[in-house]
Protein backbone atom coordinates (compact mmCIF):
# COMPACT_ATOMS: atom_id res chain seq x y z
CA UNK A 1 0.00 0.00 0.00
CA UNK A 2 1.34 3.34 -1.19
CA UNK A 3 0.17 6.25 1.35
CA UNK A 4 -1.02 9.58 -0.24
CA UNK A 5 -0.90 13.07 0.91
CA UNK A 6 -2.52 15.80 -0.35
CA UNK A 7 -2.94 19.68 0.66
CA UNK A 8 -4.07 22.84 0.09
CA UNK A 9 -6.19 23.58 -3.11
CA UNK A 10 -5.17 19.83 -4.33
CA UNK A 11 -7.10 18.21 -1.10
CA UNK A 12 -9.72 20.49 -1.48
CA UNK A 13 -9.98 19.75 -5.09
CA UNK A 14 -9.69 15.58 -4.41
CA UNK A 15 -12.15 16.53 -1.25
CA UNK A 16 -9.81 14.16 0.68
CA UNK A 17 -6.19 14.81 2.17
CA UNK A 18 -5.07 10.93 2.57
CA UNK A 19 -5.45 8.16 0.26
CA UNK A 20 -4.47 4.50 -0.41
CA UNK A 21 -3.05 3.06 -3.79
CA UNK A 22 -2.23 -0.94 -4.13
CA UNK A 23 0.52 -2.08 -6.20
CA UNK A 24 2.68 -4.78 -6.63
CA UNK A 25 5.54 -3.25 -8.18
CA UNK A 26 7.55 0.14 -7.78
CA UNK A 27 5.61 2.93 -10.00
CA UNK A 28 7.60 6.13 -10.50
CA UNK A 29 5.83 9.41 -8.99
CA UNK A 30 4.40 10.27 -11.94
CA UNK A 31 1.99 7.21 -12.83
CA UNK A 32 1.13 7.86 -8.48
CA UNK A 33 -0.05 11.30 -9.66
CA UNK A 34 -1.76 10.17 -13.22
CA UNK A 35 -3.88 7.47 -11.42
CA UNK A 36 -4.61 10.41 -8.79
CA UNK A 37 -5.45 12.64 -12.24
CA UNK A 38 -7.95 9.57 -13.43
CA UNK A 39 -9.94 9.66 -10.60
CA UNK A 40 -9.88 13.27 -9.86
CA UNK A 41 -9.58 15.07 -13.25
CA UNK A 42 -9.35 18.45 -10.94
CA UNK A 43 -5.74 17.58 -10.67
CA UNK A 44 -4.78 17.65 -13.94
CA UNK A 45 -4.46 21.84 -14.32
CA UNK A 46 -1.54 21.30 -11.02
CA UNK A 47 0.39 18.27 -13.68
CA UNK A 48 3.16 21.02 -14.06
CA UNK A 49 3.52 23.32 -10.71
CA UNK A 50 2.98 20.18 -8.05
CA UNK A 51 5.51 19.58 -5.69
CA UNK A 52 6.18 15.93 -5.25
CA UNK A 53 8.01 14.30 -1.89
CA UNK A 54 8.29 10.97 -0.85
CA UNK A 55 8.65 9.96 3.15
CA UNK A 56 8.85 13.79 3.77
CA UNK A 57 11.66 14.31 1.42
CA UNK A 58 11.26 16.55 -2.50
CA UNK A 59 11.54 14.57 -4.83
CA UNK A 60 11.03 14.18 -9.09
CA UNK A 61 9.23 12.05 -11.71
CA UNK A 62 11.01 9.42 -11.93
CA UNK A 63 11.38 8.59 -8.41
CA UNK A 64 9.87 4.86 -7.82
CA UNK A 65 8.00 4.15 -4.73
CA UNK A 66 6.80 0.92 -3.42
CA UNK A 67 4.29 -0.09 -0.79
CA UNK A 68 4.64 1.31 2.71
CA UNK A 69 6.23 4.85 0.76
CA UNK A 70 4.68 8.03 1.79
CA UNK A 71 3.91 9.91 -1.29
CA UNK A 72 3.09 13.75 -0.91
CA UNK A 73 1.34 16.33 -3.69
CA UNK A 74 1.16 19.56 -2.90
CA UNK A 75 1.12 23.44 -4.44
CA UNK A 76 3.93 25.30 -4.41
CA UNK A 77 4.17 26.99 -0.80
CA UNK A 78 3.51 30.00 0.49
CA UNK A 79 4.18 29.83 4.19
CA UNK A 80 5.81 32.79 5.84
CA UNK B 1 15.60 24.98 17.37
CA UNK B 2 12.64 25.03 14.90
CA UNK B 3 9.09 24.29 15.60
CA UNK B 4 5.53 24.34 14.39
CA UNK B 5 3.02 25.90 16.99
CA UNK B 6 -0.94 25.98 16.63
CA UNK B 7 -0.53 28.95 19.79
CA UNK B 8 0.41 32.42 19.43
CA UNK B 9 4.24 33.06 19.51
CA UNK B 10 6.42 34.69 22.27
CA UNK B 11 9.28 35.82 20.86
CA UNK B 12 10.87 37.78 24.13
CA UNK B 13 10.86 33.90 26.08
CA UNK B 14 12.21 32.39 22.64
CA UNK B 15 14.87 34.62 22.08
CA UNK B 16 16.81 34.12 25.53
CA UNK B 17 17.82 30.74 24.62
CA UNK B 18 19.97 32.11 22.00
CA UNK B 19 21.27 35.24 23.71
CA UNK B 20 24.33 33.72 25.08
CA UNK B 21 26.90 35.69 26.53
CA UNK B 22 29.28 34.99 22.63
CA UNK B 23 26.79 37.14 21.11
CA UNK B 24 26.86 40.88 20.11
CA UNK B 25 23.86 41.24 17.73
CA UNK B 26 20.39 39.65 17.99
CA UNK B 27 18.16 39.88 14.34
CA UNK B 28 14.65 38.81 14.31
CA UNK B 29 12.18 38.57 12.14
CA UNK B 30 8.07 38.39 11.86
CA UNK B 31 5.75 38.13 9.40
CA UNK B 32 2.70 39.83 9.88
CA UNK B 33 -0.68 39.16 9.01
CA UNK B 34 -1.82 41.95 6.78
CA UNK B 35 -4.81 43.63 6.25
CA UNK B 36 -4.68 43.44 2.71
CA UNK B 37 -3.38 41.52 -0.15
CA UNK B 38 -3.36 41.43 -4.04
CA UNK B 39 -5.76 44.27 -3.58
CA UNK B 40 -8.15 42.56 -1.43
CA UNK B 41 -9.36 43.19 2.41
CA UNK B 42 -8.12 40.69 4.55
CA UNK B 43 -10.40 39.36 7.59
CA UNK B 44 -7.85 36.39 9.04
CA UNK B 45 -5.48 33.73 7.67
CA UNK B 46 -5.21 30.01 7.85
CA UNK B 47 -2.31 28.04 7.76
CA UNK B 48 -2.09 24.49 6.73
CA UNK B 49 1.10 22.43 7.08
CA UNK B 50 2.45 18.96 5.88
CA UNK B 51 3.52 19.48 9.56
CA UNK B 52 6.25 16.64 9.92
CA UNK B 53 7.88 17.77 6.47
CA UNK B 54 8.01 21.40 7.28
CA UNK B 55 9.67 20.58 10.91
CA UNK B 56 12.38 18.38 8.51
CA UNK B 57 12.58 21.58 6.12
CA UNK B 58 12.43 23.64 9.19
CA UNK B 59 15.59 21.87 10.58
CA UNK B 60 17.67 21.82 7.19
CA UNK B 61 17.57 25.32 7.10
CA UNK B 62 18.68 26.10 10.38
CA UNK B 63 21.95 23.89 10.09
CA UNK B 64 22.68 25.44 6.68
CA UNK B 65 22.58 28.91 8.03
CA UNK B 66 24.95 27.62 11.21
CA UNK B 67 27.40 25.69 8.54
CA UNK B 68 27.49 29.15 6.53
CA UNK B 69 28.03 32.08 8.94
CA UNK B 70 29.23 31.80 12.38
CA UNK B 71 26.36 32.22 14.44
CA UNK B 72 25.66 31.73 18.48
CA UNK B 73 22.40 30.38 17.61
CA UNK B 74 19.58 30.13 15.32
CA UNK B 75 15.61 29.78 15.93
CA UNK B 76 12.37 29.18 13.73
CA UNK B 77 9.19 29.13 14.80
CA UNK B 78 6.29 28.70 12.31
CA UNK B 79 2.31 29.26 13.44
CA UNK B 80 -0.40 27.10 11.98
CA UNK B 81 -4.17 27.10 12.04
CA UNK B 82 -6.43 30.62 12.45
CA UNK B 83 -4.15 33.75 12.63
CA UNK B 84 -5.70 37.61 13.19
CA UNK B 85 -4.65 40.65 11.43
CA UNK B 86 -1.47 41.66 13.24
CA UNK B 87 -0.64 38.25 14.80
CA UNK B 88 2.74 36.83 13.58
CA UNK B 89 3.14 33.56 11.53
CA UNK B 90 6.54 33.06 11.55
CA UNK B 91 9.13 34.20 13.74
CA UNK B 92 13.20 33.92 13.16
CA UNK B 93 15.91 34.79 15.62
CA UNK B 94 19.40 35.14 14.78
CA UNK B 95 22.31 35.50 17.05
CA UNK B 96 26.45 36.27 16.20
CA UNK B 97 29.32 37.75 17.40
CA UNK B 98 29.22 40.02 14.58
CA UNK B 99 25.92 42.07 13.27
CA UNK B 100 26.61 41.61 9.59
CA UNK B 101 26.10 37.65 9.79
CA UNK B 102 23.54 38.03 11.55
CA UNK B 103 21.17 40.11 9.36
CA UNK B 104 22.52 37.55 6.10
CA UNK B 105 21.70 34.22 8.08
CA UNK B 106 17.90 36.06 9.13
CA UNK B 107 17.27 36.93 5.65
CA UNK B 108 18.54 33.59 4.35
CA UNK B 109 16.37 32.02 6.73
CA UNK B 110 13.39 33.50 5.73
CA UNK B 111 13.43 33.76 1.98
CA UNK B 112 14.43 30.34 1.77
CA UNK B 113 11.56 29.07 4.28
CA UNK B 114 9.46 30.77 1.76
CA UNK B 115 10.45 28.38 -0.90
CA UNK B 116 10.69 24.99 0.66
CA UNK B 117 9.22 24.49 3.66
CA UNK B 118 5.75 22.76 2.94
CA UNK B 119 3.29 25.47 4.34
CA UNK B 120 0.10 27.07 2.66
CA UNK B 121 -2.18 30.06 3.41
CA UNK B 122 -5.36 30.80 3.00
CA UNK B 123 -6.92 34.54 2.68
CA UNK B 124 -10.35 35.12 4.13
CA UNK B 125 -11.57 38.24 2.63
CA UNK B 126 -15.24 39.32 3.52
CA UNK B 127 -16.87 37.54 0.08
CA UNK B 128 -14.87 34.14 -0.02
CA UNK B 129 -11.48 32.90 0.31
CA UNK B 130 -8.26 31.65 -1.79
CA UNK B 131 -5.27 29.16 -1.19
CA UNK B 132 -2.58 31.05 -1.73
CA UNK B 133 0.01 29.22 -3.91
CA UNK B 134 3.63 30.28 -4.23
CA UNK B 135 6.57 30.66 -6.65
CA UNK B 136 5.90 27.89 -9.07
CA UNK B 137 2.10 28.43 -9.24
CA UNK C 1 10.19 57.24 17.63
CA UNK C 2 13.62 57.68 18.60
CA UNK C 3 14.82 57.50 22.88
CA UNK C 4 17.80 57.48 25.00
CA UNK C 5 17.01 55.80 27.79
CA UNK C 6 19.07 54.69 30.87
CA UNK C 7 16.76 51.63 32.56
CA UNK C 8 16.55 48.40 30.27
CA UNK C 9 15.10 48.29 26.85
CA UNK C 10 11.73 46.50 26.53
CA UNK C 11 11.21 45.50 23.07
CA UNK C 12 8.12 43.83 23.24
CA UNK C 13 6.36 47.01 24.84
CA UNK C 14 7.95 49.28 22.16
CA UNK C 15 7.07 47.37 18.78
CA UNK C 16 3.16 47.57 19.52
CA UNK C 17 3.52 51.05 18.68
CA UNK C 18 5.18 49.70 14.61
CA UNK C 19 3.03 46.82 13.97
CA UNK C 20 0.27 48.36 12.48
CA UNK C 21 -2.15 46.86 10.27
CA UNK C 22 -0.51 47.43 7.06
CA UNK C 23 2.75 45.50 8.61
CA UNK C 24 3.33 42.44 7.18
CA UNK C 25 7.24 42.51 8.46
CA UNK C 26 8.85 43.48 11.11
CA UNK C 27 12.81 43.40 11.26
CA UNK C 28 14.54 43.91 15.14
CA UNK C 29 18.20 44.27 15.63
CA UNK C 30 19.63 44.32 19.51
CA UNK C 31 23.01 45.20 20.00
CA UNK C 32 24.21 42.96 23.03
CA UNK C 33 27.19 43.35 25.25
CA UNK C 34 29.43 40.86 24.51
CA UNK C 35 31.56 38.91 26.98
CA UNK C 36 34.91 39.15 24.72
CA UNK C 37 36.06 42.12 22.53
CA UNK C 38 39.21 42.67 20.88
CA UNK C 39 40.89 39.54 22.72
CA UNK C 40 40.12 40.34 26.32
CA UNK C 41 37.04 39.15 28.58
CA UNK C 42 34.89 42.19 29.21
CA UNK C 43 33.53 42.59 32.69
CA UNK C 44 30.84 45.04 31.82
CA UNK C 45 30.37 48.40 29.59
CA UNK C 46 29.56 51.97 30.09
CA UNK C 47 27.83 54.18 27.32
CA UNK C 48 28.31 57.64 27.43
CA UNK C 49 26.20 59.97 25.22
CA UNK C 50 26.32 63.56 23.78
CA UNK C 51 22.45 63.44 24.62
CA UNK C 52 20.75 65.69 22.79
CA UNK C 53 23.09 65.64 19.82
CA UNK C 54 22.81 61.75 19.84
CA UNK C 55 18.96 62.26 19.95
CA UNK C 56 19.00 64.98 17.05
CA UNK C 57 21.20 62.09 14.58
CA UNK C 58 18.75 59.40 15.65
CA UNK C 59 16.08 61.47 14.11
CA UNK C 60 18.08 61.94 11.34
CA UNK C 61 18.60 58.53 10.11
CA UNK C 62 15.05 57.70 10.74
CA UNK C 63 13.47 60.31 8.81
CA UNK C 64 15.95 59.32 5.94
CA UNK C 65 15.11 55.81 6.30
CA UNK C 66 11.55 56.78 6.05
CA UNK C 67 12.11 58.77 2.90
CA UNK C 68 14.26 56.15 1.61
CA UNK C 69 12.06 52.95 1.80
CA UNK C 70 8.14 52.34 1.92
CA UNK C 71 8.22 51.90 5.87
CA UNK C 72 5.35 51.52 8.63
CA UNK C 73 7.25 52.20 11.09
CA UNK C 74 10.85 52.53 13.14
CA UNK C 75 11.74 53.04 16.21
CA UNK C 76 15.13 52.98 17.97
CA UNK C 77 16.04 53.10 21.65
CA UNK C 78 20.23 53.52 22.86
CA UNK C 79 21.00 52.89 26.62
CA UNK C 80 23.77 54.46 27.67
CA UNK C 81 25.44 54.26 31.18
CA UNK C 82 26.51 50.47 32.57
CA UNK C 83 25.62 47.52 30.83
CA UNK C 84 25.85 44.25 31.98
CA UNK C 85 27.02 41.17 29.73
CA UNK C 86 24.40 40.06 27.97
CA UNK C 87 21.86 43.63 27.86
CA UNK C 88 21.14 44.67 24.91
CA UNK C 89 22.74 48.34 24.21
CA UNK C 90 20.50 49.50 21.59
CA UNK C 91 17.51 48.00 20.11
CA UNK C 92 16.19 48.94 16.38
CA UNK C 93 12.47 47.83 14.63
CA UNK C 94 11.64 48.22 11.79
CA UNK C 95 7.97 47.30 10.17
CA UNK C 96 6.96 47.02 6.87
CA UNK C 97 4.09 45.99 4.29
CA UNK C 98 7.10 43.82 2.53
CA UNK C 99 10.29 42.35 4.32
CA UNK C 100 12.78 43.12 1.86
CA UNK C 101 12.41 46.70 2.70
CA UNK C 102 12.13 46.20 6.78
CA UNK C 103 15.55 44.57 6.23
CA UNK C 104 17.34 47.00 4.47
CA UNK C 105 16.02 49.63 6.25
CA UNK C 106 16.89 47.64 9.75
CA UNK C 107 20.76 47.63 8.79
CA UNK C 108 20.67 50.78 7.39
CA UNK C 109 19.78 52.51 10.54
CA UNK C 110 22.53 50.13 12.65
CA UNK C 111 25.14 51.06 10.21
CA UNK C 112 24.30 54.78 10.32
CA UNK C 113 23.79 54.91 13.89
CA UNK C 114 27.66 53.83 14.43
CA UNK C 115 29.51 56.29 12.02
CA UNK C 116 27.07 59.12 13.06
CA UNK C 117 25.44 59.21 16.61
CA UNK C 118 27.53 60.78 19.18
CA UNK C 119 28.30 57.61 21.71
CA UNK C 120 30.96 56.13 23.50
CA UNK C 121 32.06 53.03 24.95
CA UNK C 122 34.49 52.14 27.69
CA UNK C 123 34.81 48.58 28.21
CA UNK C 124 35.53 47.28 31.41
CA UNK C 125 38.29 43.97 32.19
CA UNK C 126 39.45 42.56 34.72
CA UNK C 127 42.59 44.87 34.89
CA UNK C 128 41.79 47.93 33.47
CA UNK C 129 39.03 49.54 31.11
CA UNK C 130 39.47 51.73 27.75
CA UNK C 131 37.48 54.10 25.84
CA UNK C 132 36.68 52.44 22.28
CA UNK C 133 36.92 54.94 19.50
CA UNK C 134 34.83 54.25 16.11
CA UNK C 135 36.29 53.74 12.74
CA UNK C 136 38.58 57.09 12.41
CA UNK C 137 40.71 56.40 14.88
CA UNK D 1 31.46 83.20 25.84
CA UNK D 2 31.92 80.06 23.66
CA UNK D 3 30.86 76.90 25.27
CA UNK D 4 33.13 73.85 24.84
CA UNK D 5 31.86 70.73 25.40
CA UNK D 6 34.65 67.36 25.45
CA UNK D 7 33.44 63.78 25.46
CA UNK D 8 34.98 60.20 26.02
CA UNK D 9 38.27 60.14 25.94
CA UNK D 10 39.02 64.32 25.10
CA UNK D 11 37.40 64.42 28.34
CA UNK D 12 39.09 62.67 30.08
CA UNK D 13 42.56 64.02 28.75
CA UNK D 14 41.33 67.20 29.77
CA UNK D 15 39.98 66.56 33.47
CA UNK D 16 36.55 68.15 32.37
CA UNK D 17 33.90 68.13 30.10
CA UNK D 18 32.74 72.00 29.72
CA UNK D 19 35.07 74.99 29.24
CA UNK D 20 34.08 78.19 28.47
CA UNK D 21 36.20 80.10 26.36
CA UNK D 22 35.93 84.28 25.91
CA UNK D 23 35.80 85.49 22.70
CA UNK D 24 35.17 88.94 21.11
CA UNK D 25 35.77 87.69 17.16
CA UNK D 26 34.57 84.54 15.66
CA UNK D 27 36.12 81.98 16.03
CA UNK D 28 37.06 79.59 13.14
CA UNK D 29 36.58 76.01 14.92
CA UNK D 30 40.36 75.30 14.42
CA UNK D 31 41.30 77.89 16.43
CA UNK D 32 38.77 76.78 19.04
CA UNK D 33 40.53 73.53 19.09
CA UNK D 34 44.32 75.01 19.46
CA UNK D 35 43.64 77.12 22.29
CA UNK D 36 42.41 74.00 23.79
CA UNK D 37 45.40 72.36 23.29
CA UNK D 38 47.81 74.96 24.12
CA UNK D 39 45.91 74.04 28.12
CA UNK D 40 45.53 70.79 27.45
CA UNK D 41 48.82 69.38 25.75
CA UNK D 42 47.34 65.75 25.47
CA UNK D 43 44.49 66.68 23.31
CA UNK D 44 46.62 67.51 20.61
CA UNK D 45 47.38 63.48 19.69
CA UNK D 46 43.73 64.51 18.66
CA UNK D 47 43.93 66.72 16.23
CA UNK D 48 43.30 64.57 12.81
CA UNK D 49 40.71 62.57 14.05
CA UNK D 50 38.78 64.58 16.18
CA UNK D 51 35.14 65.38 15.58
CA UNK D 52 33.60 68.45 15.47
CA UNK D 53 29.58 69.83 16.47
CA UNK D 54 28.84 73.23 16.76
CA UNK D 55 25.14 73.76 18.56
CA UNK D 56 24.72 69.55 17.99
CA UNK D 57 25.47 70.05 14.27
CA UNK D 58 28.83 68.22 12.48
CA UNK D 59 30.50 70.35 11.10
CA UNK D 60 34.33 71.38 9.84
CA UNK D 61 37.70 73.22 10.83
CA UNK D 62 36.54 76.23 8.94
CA UNK D 63 33.69 77.08 10.40
CA UNK D 64 33.40 80.52 12.36
CA UNK D 65 31.50 80.00 16.32
CA UNK D 66 30.54 83.18 18.33
CA UNK D 67 29.43 83.88 21.79
CA UNK D 68 26.63 81.77 22.82
CA UNK D 69 27.63 78.78 20.19
CA UNK D 70 28.04 75.60 22.11
CA UNK D 71 31.13 73.58 20.63
CA UNK D 72 31.84 69.46 21.16
CA UNK D 73 34.44 67.75 20.36
CA UNK D 74 34.71 64.46 20.73
CA UNK D 75 36.75 61.33 19.23
CA UNK D 76 35.05 59.02 16.21
CA UNK D 77 32.02 57.37 17.88
CA UNK D 78 31.46 54.09 19.07
CA UNK D 79 27.91 53.69 20.00
CA UNK D 80 25.86 50.53 18.75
Amino acid sequence: MIQIRLFATLKDIAGTDRIELETDRPLPVREVFDQLVQRYPGLARYSTVVQKAVNEEYTDWEREVVSGDEVAFFPPVSGG
Amino acid sequence: MVALVTEEIRPRELIQQIKVPEAGALVTFDGIVRNHARGRRVRYLEYEAYGSMAEREMEKIRTEALSRWPLTGLLIVHRVGRLEIGESSVFIAVSAAHRGDAFDACRYTIDTLKQTVPIWKKEHYDDGEVWIEGYGA
